[in-house]
């Protein structure tokens, strides 16, 4: 691999108000390298992506390419650079076609008059070969998180570009197509291109990357081969402290208990689910695992009533329990974390306080229903400190925090109705490491006290570490349970897909680990 | 324990009186007080006939009863709605309960009729929203060509004179406690007590969730269709009871009444802080917003303006208290 | 005493002129009038109103007017009876108040001075159906609501229903003042009824868009209107309107400024009847008729508003 | 190789003329012809003169220029935009045009001035709305106000009387060529001509790219303040092109001209299928919306309907005529 500094940051910083984002940063990015970015969040890690693709400009610093000094204006600009960006937060056009998405920057660049639809749809239909099968004449709007996000990413695959940044890419994907995802971003370096690779996830970055830059509080901290140092090493820069246990202790066998808090018999829903029947017992964590498109989602927000033509029976506590709307079921103490946290799980324009108060705002009012502010104010206060949020002011809005950040808000909200049954779809979705163990570890000591815990994750060492039985979904039905020493990535990765038949996948999935 | 100590002075921050007095110093609400400040100091220098009691109370009479109108707008704007039938409705309520007090029936069950026909008409614009799921702006279009010709059809084309209403009846227009008109009474209670509800309520709060993001909202659990349909007819009864108000004042009920009110009163909110596009807006605001443009219509009459330059004038008044409110936000964020 | 008292105002003596849609040309020779009279005595004159078609606002500038403590007001109330008690509160805050081409009877107004519309309905009526041999089709426009014009448009068709039996409507279309709308449907019209004979049209703007689908459809039709636009001026000119009726403008400013100055000094006036003794002002005239003129081809150019006011402000 | 075959099978699917003719029934375009084809049969049977070579010019004529100002809002609609303006633009564009006529310039030079004066108030606009930032409502009800003052202060309130403009001119408004008026000639071809721009060229789609998810299109490349700003500019200058042609056909500019035209045009648009939010409509659609309205309008004319009832009934066709598609389109979903 030749040494040669595609891109190189210089004491870079940023702003937003009184939050220091970027504290005079250093970055060098080398060619053909896939180099990962780590940080707790809010470290500033898209704060720096969003520089270099000109959304942002930096108060001070320099940004060099090629050893010349440029500045990005735009992302028009940043293409023009040879610039490409998948974003944290999934942004494309609802109403408009898939393959016209994808080739949106074309377009915008092309200088022919007219538009070559069909052209288009088969160029999209060529990239989705490789990629998971989506129609490239479908409305984006119909595509679900997981697929909006493969058109993302099929996005900055066909940019002609030197520098691809992947901002989490895989927090909506399961292991399949992030495996799928690996394997192309190693053939891109292998051609020259240079790869910044934004995740969370350690296994990820020292399976697949070449080096690793760890940022903390704005600061970049180290730059190191992936080969030299060890995940702990990075958690431990990113961290500032050393983490020894990821995931807290299970389920001791003394804990294990048979009294069966909530259970579902017969779920059946027109057209995503059917024969969904599942108990979850005292002390326990629940998981579910699935491939994209599985129907886990579907199944927790049936349950709860929030979407969905459902037919099923509920027990909360051996008490039947009939759930007509997603109303019924706060009252019963059953609640849904969404997956969708921009779409449809916090209040951007609203503050902290106010989105934290939101599933049940009559916690913190008066009794002749007026809203006590300063009920509010430390209720807000109190999780956020327990969660540990990194906040501004806590009447400021959410918009003004880094994005997992804003999870641990969307958790906040689940928390302060002190619930019985939390569903949490992609609960870490976007959190650090740190957060994350804080989150793992506060949901095993909820379901020490009794609450019904139940997660949805499509990364499977989240699942198998965390959880003590792990339901897998398979087009709709419940395809397998797998419990103990049984929980490996293997066993789950087998049940999820054996029935699975599309050739396509198969073939290029199989192709992509070659 | 470090965090302890940061959440500590972080509280200690957030009380402390400084930072109160500087966070009502960039309130929007804040900034149109001090622009209406400045026009009645310029405009008492313009004018001998300014600072008196007649032209003051002339002056509020002319927004006291579209600020009722103006509530209900806001509160529908925040729940991510918006009307355009309001000057229809309004002339709706004034027309049916004239024309049932001209059939004999007692002018108070008449407006209370009235007001009922009018939240039933908002009822009917909700179900169109919330339940077949068409957009506010098309369906209160349609409602606004609708009933203005609903109000021509009761009316004959015709005000309706209602010289005989009695003089209790009349007393809520025209009549005084005190010095004071009894519509300024009536609606500065209405202002005050919705101001205060939107604050501070649990019922309001949701309205507020529900503009900003409904699917949130709704995976909240609040029934946010039933908090935009109830946001709907809330308007719509405010039109009711304007209506009514209006009758009492002018003793009459011309059809052909509040042409173009719904852009005004869209106007005062906006410029009272509220968007567009739901989740934000205060009560408050947006009176101070109707209060401004009302101020400015009166000055300019009462200078003696030529009429051409009239219209200039208002649309550049507003478009400068928007651009001038967006700086003062953008400072506020950028601090 | 009498000896003392003059036919002319006190130094600072205002009087004013209060109109909705204060826009429209049709007040600019009005208040040319008004202008005259005022200035003759030495009073002060000023025009007001509002410029939008808004009761609330119209009302909200009449009291302002008040805040300026005038002598008098001679005021065209948008409608009739939210007028009442604002020009009684005038008249007891020591305004007087006239009205003119709109009235608020039941209010306490000294005098009212317009044109007559029913004159000018009954002129309409004889003038197209002698024209048209006492038969035929015929149709009207309308602008609900504003009592001038709803006059014009009841009392043509009742004269014409009582005096002229085989005269036929067949068309009444709201077109509010607007040419697109009476374009509309004066083409809709013509096309149910291609052998119309004649329109009656209360007011000029309608008159705009019903003669240009009268010329587009190529038909032969009597058109009619009250008030007149440079734009129908023209087409009297062209002969493609037959006529109009133009109020007699000035002199509705002009006697309404007397009207109103002689409202405000009653005791000029030495009246053989009782309205002294009993408190009435002795001015109370209940009606003034100012009059209306036919505009036709030959004297079009004597209704010429920018060639009028050109010479106005030369003198 | 399974692979190629199943792309095969695809697009051959998607070739199909059974899905392409599926694809047409289930378009917004389709029910909107069905149902002005249903209202034209009705009024066939209702009057024999509906269908008379006269009436339908007489009805095309009367929708032929507001559809040029239809085609600027469907694009302004379609980029996230909405025009409040577009009456008093389009009278601005009229009595600048004929004042300058009448102060001796040649009249296609003052309709060129005219034209160009409206882009540049569009251009305002667009700036107001794109480098301060403002919403669009706002600003052009602030434009609207202050653009019905200019027209009133450039006619001193009277119409401006334009019967000495030349016959070559008057020809654009008043003549035909052969038996089809020159106003439905200029329509036809502007509607055609941007219906296929929007369809099919890379310009135009930034425009839906845009409306559709700004912040997407900006990450694209796309320089969407641009997009916005010329959408704007573009609606400006439809109306500043049906101005010129309104004072062509009526040699004359009257002031207080399209009142209220901006709801009806707005109407319109989402009759035909374009969203408030952005992103979605065609101009086939929009005109078909304009048609819909006007062709109600006439026929309630035509048939003498008390003019009470015609406000009622045209809003209610209104109502109608979104509850009927947003079913359609529900099915269309569904299936
Ligand atoms: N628009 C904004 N306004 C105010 N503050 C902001 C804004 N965007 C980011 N910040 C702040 O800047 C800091 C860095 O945020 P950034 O999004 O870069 O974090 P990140 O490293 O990408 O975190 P994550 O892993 O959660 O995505 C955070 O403290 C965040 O709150
Ligand atoms: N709004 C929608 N419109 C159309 N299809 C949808 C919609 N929401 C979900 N689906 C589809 O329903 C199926 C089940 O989706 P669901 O979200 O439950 O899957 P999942 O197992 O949670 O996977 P993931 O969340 O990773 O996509 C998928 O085929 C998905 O594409
Ligand atoms: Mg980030
Ligand atoms: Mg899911």
């Amino acid at each position: 691999m030749c040494s040669q500094t595609l891109l190189k940051i210089s004491k870079v910083s940023k702003s937003f108000g009184a939050t220091k984002a970027l504290k005079a940063v250093d970055f060098d990015l080398l060619k053909g390298e896939i180099h990962a970015l780590a940080g707790e969040n809010g470290a500033g890690k898209s704060t720096l992506m969003n520089i270099i693709d000109g959304i942002l400009q930096p108060d001070s610093g320099d940004i060099y390419i090629n050893e010349e000094k440029v500045t990005i204006s735009s992302p028009a600009e940043a293409q023009k650079l040879g610039i490409g960006f998948v974003h944290q937060e999934i942004a494309l056009c609802p109403d408009i076609s898939v393959a016209e998405n994808i080739f949106m920057a074309q377009t915008n660049a092309s200088k022919s008059l007219l538009m070559n639809y069909s052209n288009l749809h088969d160029r999209a239909r060529e990239v989705f070969a490789k990629l998971s099968p989506i129609d490239p004449a479908t409305m984006v709007r119909e595509l679900s998180i997981s697929n909006q996000q493969l058109v993302e990413i099929a996005k900055a695959l066909t940019l002609d570009c030197q520098i691809l940044i992947l901002d989490e890419p895989t927090a909506a994907l399961t292991e399949k197509e992030a495996q799928i995802l690996f394997g192309i971003m190693k053939s891109l370096a292998a051609t020259g291109i240079s790869i910044i690779y934004i995740s969370h996830r350690m296994v990820e970055i020292f399976d697949n990357c070449d080096r690793v830059s760890v940022f903390r509080d704005g600061a970049h901290i180290t730059t190191d081969f992936v080969k030299d140092i060890t995940p702990d090493d990075v958690v431990n820069s990113m961290v500032g402290r050393v983490i020894t246990d990821l995931y807290p202790p299970k389920q001791t066998t003394e804990e294990k208990s048979e009294e069966i808090i909530f259970e579902a018999c017969n779920y059946n829903e027109t057209s995503w689910f059917r024969d969904i029947s599942f108990a979850l017992k005292k002390g326990e964590i629940l998981g579910f695992s699935g491939l994209i498109g599985a129907g886990r989602s579907e199944i927790a927000k049936g349950i709860c009533g929030l979407e969905g033509d459902v037919t099923g029976e509920l027990k909360l506590d051996n008490v039947t329990l009939s759930i007509n709307s997603y109303q019924d079921s706060i009252a019963n103490g059953i609640v849904y974390l969404s997956e969708d946290r921009k779409g449809d799980g916090v209040f951007l324009d609203m503050s902290i306080a106010a989105n934290i108060s939101a599933l049940d705002v009559d916690r913190v009012s008066t009794s002749a229903g007026f809203i006590d502010k300063d009920q509010e104010l430390s209720q807000a206060r109190e999780l956020g400190d327990r969660l540990n949020l990194k906040r501004g002011h806590i009447t400021h809005s959410v918009s003004s925090l880094s994005g997992g950040n804003q999870q641990k808000v969307a958790i906040a909200k689940m928390l302060s109705i002190k619930p019985r049954i939390i569903f949490l779809d992609e609960p870490t979705r976007g959190v650090d490491v740190g957060a994350k163990s804080e989150i793992h570890k506060i949901l095993r000591d909820l379901s020490r006290e009794g609450v019904g815990i139940i997660v949805i994750s499509s990364e499977l060492p989240e699942l198998i570490g965390l959880c003590d039985r792990v339901l897998v979904i398979r087009e709709g039905t419940i395809g397998g349970e797998v419990t103990g020493d049984a929980m490996t990535e293997e066993n789950i990765m087998h049940l999820a897909s054996i029935a699975q038949s599309d050739p396509i996948l198969m073939q290029t999935a199989q192709g992509g680990r070659a | 324990m470090s965090n302890a100590v940061d959440s500590g002075h972080r509280l200690a921050h957030e009380m402390g009186f400084i930072s109160r007095l500087r966070r009502i110093a960039a309130m929007r609400e804040t900034a149109l007080v001090l622009i209406i400040l400045a026009l009645f100091i310029a405009m008492s220098f313009a004018s001998p006939y300014f600072l008196t009691w007649l032209n003051m109370r002339a002056m509020a009479m002319a927004f006291a009863v579209e600020g009722i109108v103006v509530v209900g707008m806001c509160v529908l704007l925040i729940s991510g709605g918006i009307d355009l039938s309001v000057g229809s409705i309004v002339t709706f309520s004034m027309v049916l309960a004239g024309w049932l007090f001209l059939q004999g029936v007692d002018p108070w069950t008449a407006s209370a009729i009235a007001i009922v026909a009018c939240a039933a008409v908002g009822a009917a614009m909700g179900y169109c929203v919330t339940k077949i799921g068409l957009h506010h702006f098309i369906v209160s279009l349609a409602f606004m060509v609708i009933f203005r010709g609903v109000c021509l059809l009761i009316t004959q084309g015709r005000p309706l004179g209602l010289f005989t209403l009695p003089a209790e009846f009349k007393f809520i227009g025209q009549g005084s406690i005190g010095a004071i008109p009894v519509v300024i009474i009536l609606f500065f209670v209405i202002v005050v007590a919705f101001d205060f509800l939107l604050r501070r309520s649990t019922v309001f709060r949701k309205v507020f969730y529900t503009g900003s993001n409904e699917k949130a909202a709704a995976y909240s659990g609040i029934r946010t269709k039933k908090v935009i349909f109830l946001s709907t007819v809330l308007c719509s009864t405010m039109c009711g009871i304007a209506g009514v108000i209006y009758m009492a004042r002018f003793s009459s009920a011309p059809p052909y009444f509040g042409l173009g009110m719904e852009l005004n009163v869209i106007a005062a909110v906006v410029i009272g802080g509220a968007s567009l596009q739901g989740g934000t807006g205060t009560i408050l605001g947006a009176i101070l917003g109707v209060i401004l443009l009302s101020v400015v219509t009166s000055s300019l009459a009462l200078l003696d303006v030529s009429s051409y330059w009239q219209d200039i004038i208002r649309g550049s008044i507003l478009l400068i208290a928007v651009i001038f409110d967006h700086y003062m936000n953008k400072k506020k964020a950028a601090s | 005493d009498a000896g003392e008292s003059k036919f002319a105002c006190e130094p600072g003596e205002t009087y004013i002129m209060n109109v909705m849609v204060s826009g429209h040309p049709y007040w600019v020779p009005v208040f040319q009038g008004y202008k005259q009279a005022g200035e003759a005595m030495g009073c002060k004159v000023i025009f007001s109103g509002t410029p939008d078609y808004d009761i609330t606002k119209q009302i909200a500038s009449f009291e302002q007017d008040l805040a300026k403590r005038p002598a008098g007001i001679l005021l065209h109330p948008m409608n009739a009876d939210p007028f009442i008690e604002p020009i009684n509160r005038a008249i007891e805050g020591g305004t007087t108040v006239v009205t003119f081409a709109a009235d608020s009877p039941k209010s306490n107004r000294v005098s009212y001075i317009t044109s007559d519309n029913l004159a000018e309905a009954k002129y309409a009526a004889d003038e197209i159906a002698g024209l048209m041999d006492h038969k035929g089709k015929f149709a009207v426009l309308e602008n609900p609501g504003q009592s001038n014009h709803d006059l014009r448009i009841t009392a043509f068709l009742s004269y014409m229903e009582k005096h002229y039996p085989n005269m036929k409507l067949v068309g009444r279309q709201a077109t509010n003042q607007d040419a697109t709308k009476a374009y509309t449907s004066v083409s809709s019209m013509l096309q149910a009824h291609p052998d119309l004979g004649a329109l009656w049209i209360p007011e000029a703007g309608s008159a705009e868009g019903a003669v240009q689908a009268v010329l587009e459809a190529k038909a032969k039709v009597i058109i009619m209107h009250a008030d007149i636009s440079p734009v129908t001026r023209e087409h009297i000119k062209a002969g493609n309107i037959h006529q109009a009726l133009s109020p007699n403008q000035g002199m509705q400013g002009y006697m309404g400024f007397m009207l109103t100055f002689m409202a405000k000094h009653p005791d000029l006036i030495d009246p053989f009847n009782d309205y002294k003794r009993t408190g009435f002002n002795p001015m109370g005239v209940p009606f003034v008729d100012n009059g209306f003129a036919v505009v036709t081809k030959a004297n079009a150019d004597d209704f010429d508003l920018g060639a009028y006011m050109k010479n106005r402000s030369a003198n």
